[in-house]
């Protein structure tokens, strides 16, 4: 945090001028690459910070971890596809298209196996949505632990799908009216699977091919992947092989060992689905400190709920005695993220920056000691608490807990 | 220019038709074919608590120990204690309510069939879909026995006694009621001024300082938490 | 285009089924790269033909040319950052963020200069707008000419900025009176230049640092360049180092030489800013064939005004004599691409497939021969034209005219 | 749950505040700051057709006929015939209404200032700014003289006599009219049905096929066209 304070707007530069602007500068002069440098191009040299980034000694292997969204360098709603946070069971399946198959079993008048050619011949839908993991901000429960945004709350992000409708799918495979529930399955060296009650796989789930436009990437599930819109991200099997109806979940590793919610009693909550209304300041953040000094400083974030659109976000400046109501940027979808800003003139003083959401229905993010107070700390799963920065006057920032 | 005329000559928006159709009773596209029964047998690998899905076999403790050995300790541990940050898969009974809560196979796992499907789909680590039917069994068999749910070693499971096995902590998994939690029917309209009766102080500071790994700092571990 | 006739849906696989299904593939074995394999992750292998294509003779330097964006292979609203295509004119200016500098001076109370770090403290806003090159699609003037929706239509992208509004820079300065139209100058070796009328810059530009929530890429004016919605792209400054305010335009060699329009009675239009309305069957096209011969069929395009949202667009098979609704995609913006898609059986006969686009002011897309008429065949920008795909029996598509 | 409740208590949507200011009197942000004379005068260096812009300095043709023939000729041919496809920068008179226009600063700039303006930024190709006033100055006349605009080798162009000069096409750029072109007017609501009289015939194939470079087609050049 190498904070400057510089009087904003009354700076002047000697009378002679600025450097770089007085003297010819190369790029000015010299010609850059051509149109043929780059087919597909890549961040300026100068961004080469702004990386997906993991935490070694979390798990045993880089194969079954996860890396986490540089949320603090980015702005807007969308997040770009080399940025998408990875989470990963098996490691990376990289797998031919030609050769991968989607089948649909079970309680269904046919079974029925679909090359990517054929789903590519069903209606298609384009729809922004957040996929964020379950065990987000999993690592604070305790208190305060990992030191910037991108490690507390850079496991989500939000892009464009392309796909079809799954009860297009499942409509060619003739459900039985005893189809309750749906087993997804993965093409990894995981063969992930969870199972995903009827109701939600007929209403908005998609089989999704394309992100931001562009063919999924590897690491998010290509050549196609299962989207649960605002439902907990280890659910969007990717690299889908297999969709099997049935009339009971399945109880996988995954939603039994896994992604349930340990309770304080012992007690364990199961098929907890949807991501609760949360939200965080990006930036300033540990990892993107105030470098301007005091004077005019935006404060931005971001906020989402599984619930659908988000009704309100408000910033504090004082550790959650005042709030502010933010502005919210209005190009955003339900279960997307939403960019909220606060402006304000930052006096140089100590400040604790809290930001807090409202969802469409009305549910307020909580504070970290209401959700501990009624889950204990051994939850790992959906920590959407009020998260702290601690602003210093030199313009460096800390992951706090506050009274 | 006559745009707004115009505009108003023109026809209304086209809306985005509901194209999908009722899976229930929609009319087929006639996409995609008819799966073989060998295919459908290739994939359909999964199992249920109530038993559907097993397959045909057998295996005893003694038979999953040598598997185990040879094929999981060395990442699980002989004993399923779970070596470096691989997972642990034996003990911590008791220790749910605890502040490091030890979530194993034994401790935790609600049905035995989580297990033989997982091991099964997914065991071992980078030699996936290896073993057996009956290594499977066999190894489903050890797991208990490391976890003393089975304390015989000629102990054999099969897809016939498969069901009758209870787990110690099944019957403690509740529904999602996440929604009726206090706080979130406290806060429809949330307190904007003076919410806190004196200013806020701190109370913790982040335990893992400079986690970037080109940050020089304390990068031996956390205090506590996991990412699942 | 190989395509291969093969009756929907009533395809049966051998007894024994599909080698990929029954044997063990090797993805659902062995572990894949890890988490800490790809920090800025790219699109799969799979994909590799899906990058900007240059045509080396359309210019005599890769340095001052165009690339193009793939549309045939994309689907959505937004185009992944590393295929937008490139038009610069002295190659790509390579900048430290530091070193950049944007001046504002002419008839102002005082000339200011900011750096990127005092822009990043003005107010920012997310919008997501479409950018075309006013020579799109100029190749087309005199006929039919280049076999590739990528070639033909390819000089749009459609990305999500974040910036500050350029008003708001304007104030800093305090805006004369006298003040009517804006110089926007780059500081690349070509030191592009565009004059803007002052409304225009009053009202929606925007100075933007970041697309799809990173920083802009240095292929698109990487640190700051200048937003000018629904307006030719040539106007949206890149690299954008100094805003003039003057009483009159500047008559650059840009908006003189370049970027008039040629009639064919030897006048020339000027100022010809906006964009129409305009539209393309992204696919199928020449570059994408019909693969799956007969039956169901997808038809999708883009569709984009300078004059804000999308209305309706219509498809026709048969070279413009029917007309059918299509289906647009409901996540899209004003003066942003929009995403239609047409379903349809196709019984295997050859078809000339259309596209024609209203927008929200009621500007209908002209036929190329409707433009001719009052246009003639030189202008070289601006051509909004109906296209056409000549779909044959084998599922190869050309570029053709039609009666 | 009360769900439905809860949303009718909280508080409406809060609309995105218009935060940004009246460029023509808002109050500042204070952010930036005032640039010197010596920035302005390092930056500030468009021409226009009045003459704003124009530095003192002059140039004779037969300066520039020099400096051409080192510096500028390798592209653009020693009389300005442009060499390959690097741009044409004389002759070209009477085509504006041909199928194949040449459009160049004798047969179709409108302004002088326009010359000079884009030599000084951006000329040599590739080592821009490197040329003195008065070098513009004898550029720019030497480039009246390739276009027989100057007949006089010793014609001396200078900020002085600058805004004499008339080019020959000067006058002939009209405003955009677009909207009013007929189509427009006539299609606010176009055909749906029969819309043509008969079958449509395919009347003109792509000129150049397999564009893409691994397409292995005719890769040599296009019947006509041009990106800019
Ligand atoms: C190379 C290391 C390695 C080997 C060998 C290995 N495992 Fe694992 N095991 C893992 C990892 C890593 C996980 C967690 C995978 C994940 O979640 O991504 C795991 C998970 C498990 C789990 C679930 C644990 C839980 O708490 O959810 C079981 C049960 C298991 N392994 C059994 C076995 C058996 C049986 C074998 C031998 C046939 C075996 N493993 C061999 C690494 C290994
Ligand atoms: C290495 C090649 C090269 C050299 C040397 C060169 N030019 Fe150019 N010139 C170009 C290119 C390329 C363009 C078009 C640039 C663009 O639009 O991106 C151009 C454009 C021009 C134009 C505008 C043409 C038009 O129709 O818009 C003028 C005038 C011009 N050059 C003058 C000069 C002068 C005077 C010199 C010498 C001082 C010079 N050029 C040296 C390559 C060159
Ligand atoms: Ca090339
Ligand atoms: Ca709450
Ligand atoms: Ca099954
Ligand atoms: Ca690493
Ligand atoms: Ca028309
Ligand atoms: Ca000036
Ligand atoms: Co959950
Ligand atoms: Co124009």
């Amino acid at each position: 945090g190498a904070g400057l304070a510089v009087a904003a707007g009354t700076r002047t530069a000697a009378a002679e001028g600025d450097p770089k602007i007085t003297e010819l500068q190369d790029w000015n002069r010299y010609l850059g690459p051509g149109v043929d440098a780059a087919p597909y191009g890549l961040p300026s040299e100068f961004e080469k910070d702004v990386v997906r980034r993991d935490v070694p000694w979390l798990t045993a292997d880089a194969t079954s971890s996860v890396n986490f969204t540089p949320l603090h360098a980015l702005d807007g709603i969308i997040t770009p596809n080399g940025l998408c946070f990875e989470r990963h069971h098996g490691g990376v399946a990289e797998i031919p298209p030609q050769d991968h198959r989607l089948m649909i079993n079970g309680l269904v008048d046919r079974p029925m196996v679909f090359t990517m050619e054929d789903l590519y011949r069903f209606p298609r839908e384009n729809r922004v949505y957040f996929l964020e993991c379950a065990a987000n901000t999993g690592m604070e429960w305790r208190g305060a632990q990992l030191n910037g945004c991108q490690y507390t709350h850079g496991m989500v992000h939000c892009v464009m799908y392309t796909g079809t409708p799954l009860r297009n799918l499942l409509n060619e495979a003739g459900l039985k009216s005893s189809g309750k529930w749906l087993l997804a399955e993965g093409a990894d060296a995981s063969a992930m699977t969870r199972s995903i009650p009827m109701e939600k796989a007929l209403d908005d789930c998609l089989v999704a091919w394309k992100m931001n436009g562009e063919a999924l990437r590897s690491e998010q599930g290509y050549p196609v992947r299962l989207v649960v819109p605002g439902w907990e991200g280890n659910m969007w099997v990717k690299w889908l092989r297999r969709l099997e109806v049935g009339d009971q979940p399945w109880e996988q590793r995954e939603e039994t060992s896994k992604y349930t919610d340990l309770l304080a009693d012992g007690k364990a909550r199961k098929f907890t689905f949807q991501m609760e209304v949360k939200s965080v300041i990006t930036a300033p953040s540990p990892q993107a400190p105030v470098t301007h000094g005091k004077g005019r400083t935006v404060i931005t974030g971001l906020a989402w709920s599984g619930n659908g659109t988000i009704r309100r976000v408000d910033v504090s400046l004082d550790g959650g005695r005042n709030w502010h109501a933010a502005r919210i940027d209005p190009q955003s979808f339900p279960k997307a993220v939403h960019r909220f800003y606060y402006d304000f003139d930052w006096d140089g003083s100590e400040l604790l920056l809290q930001s807090r959401a409202m969802d469409e229905k009305g549910f307020v993010q909580p504070t970290k000691e209401a959700l501990r107070k009624v889950r204990g700390a051994n939850s790992i799963y959906h920590n959407n608490g009020i998260q702290t920065w601690h602003l210093k006057t030199d313009g460096a920032l800390e992951n706090v807990e506050v009274s | 220019q006559d745009t707004a005329k115009k505009a108003e000559a023109a026809e209304g928006p086209v809306t985005d038709a509901a194209l999908s159709t009722d899976a229930r009773a929609g009319s087929r596209l006639g996409l995609g074919r008819v799966a073989t029964p060998d295919e459908v047998a290739a994939w359909d690998i999964d199992v249920r608590p109530d038993g559907k899905g097993l397959p045909v076999g057998k295996g005893t403790v003694s038979d999953g120990e040598t598997i185990f050995a040879e094929q999981c300790a060395s990442c699980h541990g002989d004993f399923g204690e779970g070596r470096d940050r691989w997972p642990q898969l034996a003990g911590g009974f008791d220790t749910l309510t605890r502040d490091r809560p030890v979530k194993t196979v034994g401790s935790y796992w609600p049905y035995l069939s989580t297990v033989y499907d997982y091991v099964h789909r997914a065991m071992p680590f980078g030699n996936a879909r290896s073993l057996s039917n009956d290594d499977v069994y066999a190894l489903t068999a050890y797991v208990l026995y490391l976890n003393d749910i089975e304390t015989d070693e000629d102990f054999e499971l099969s897809n016939e006694n498969f069901t009758a096995v209870t787990m110690p902590n099944a019957g403690t998994f509740v529904p999602d009621d996440r929604a009726e939690e206090q706080h979130y029917k406290d806060d429809a309209d949330p307190c904007m001024t003076d919410c806190k009766p004196g200013p806020v102080k701190i109370t913790m500071h982040a335990q893992v300082l400079d986690v970037t790994p080109e940050g020089g700092g304390d990068e031996s571990g956390p205090a506590g938490g996991s990412v699942d």
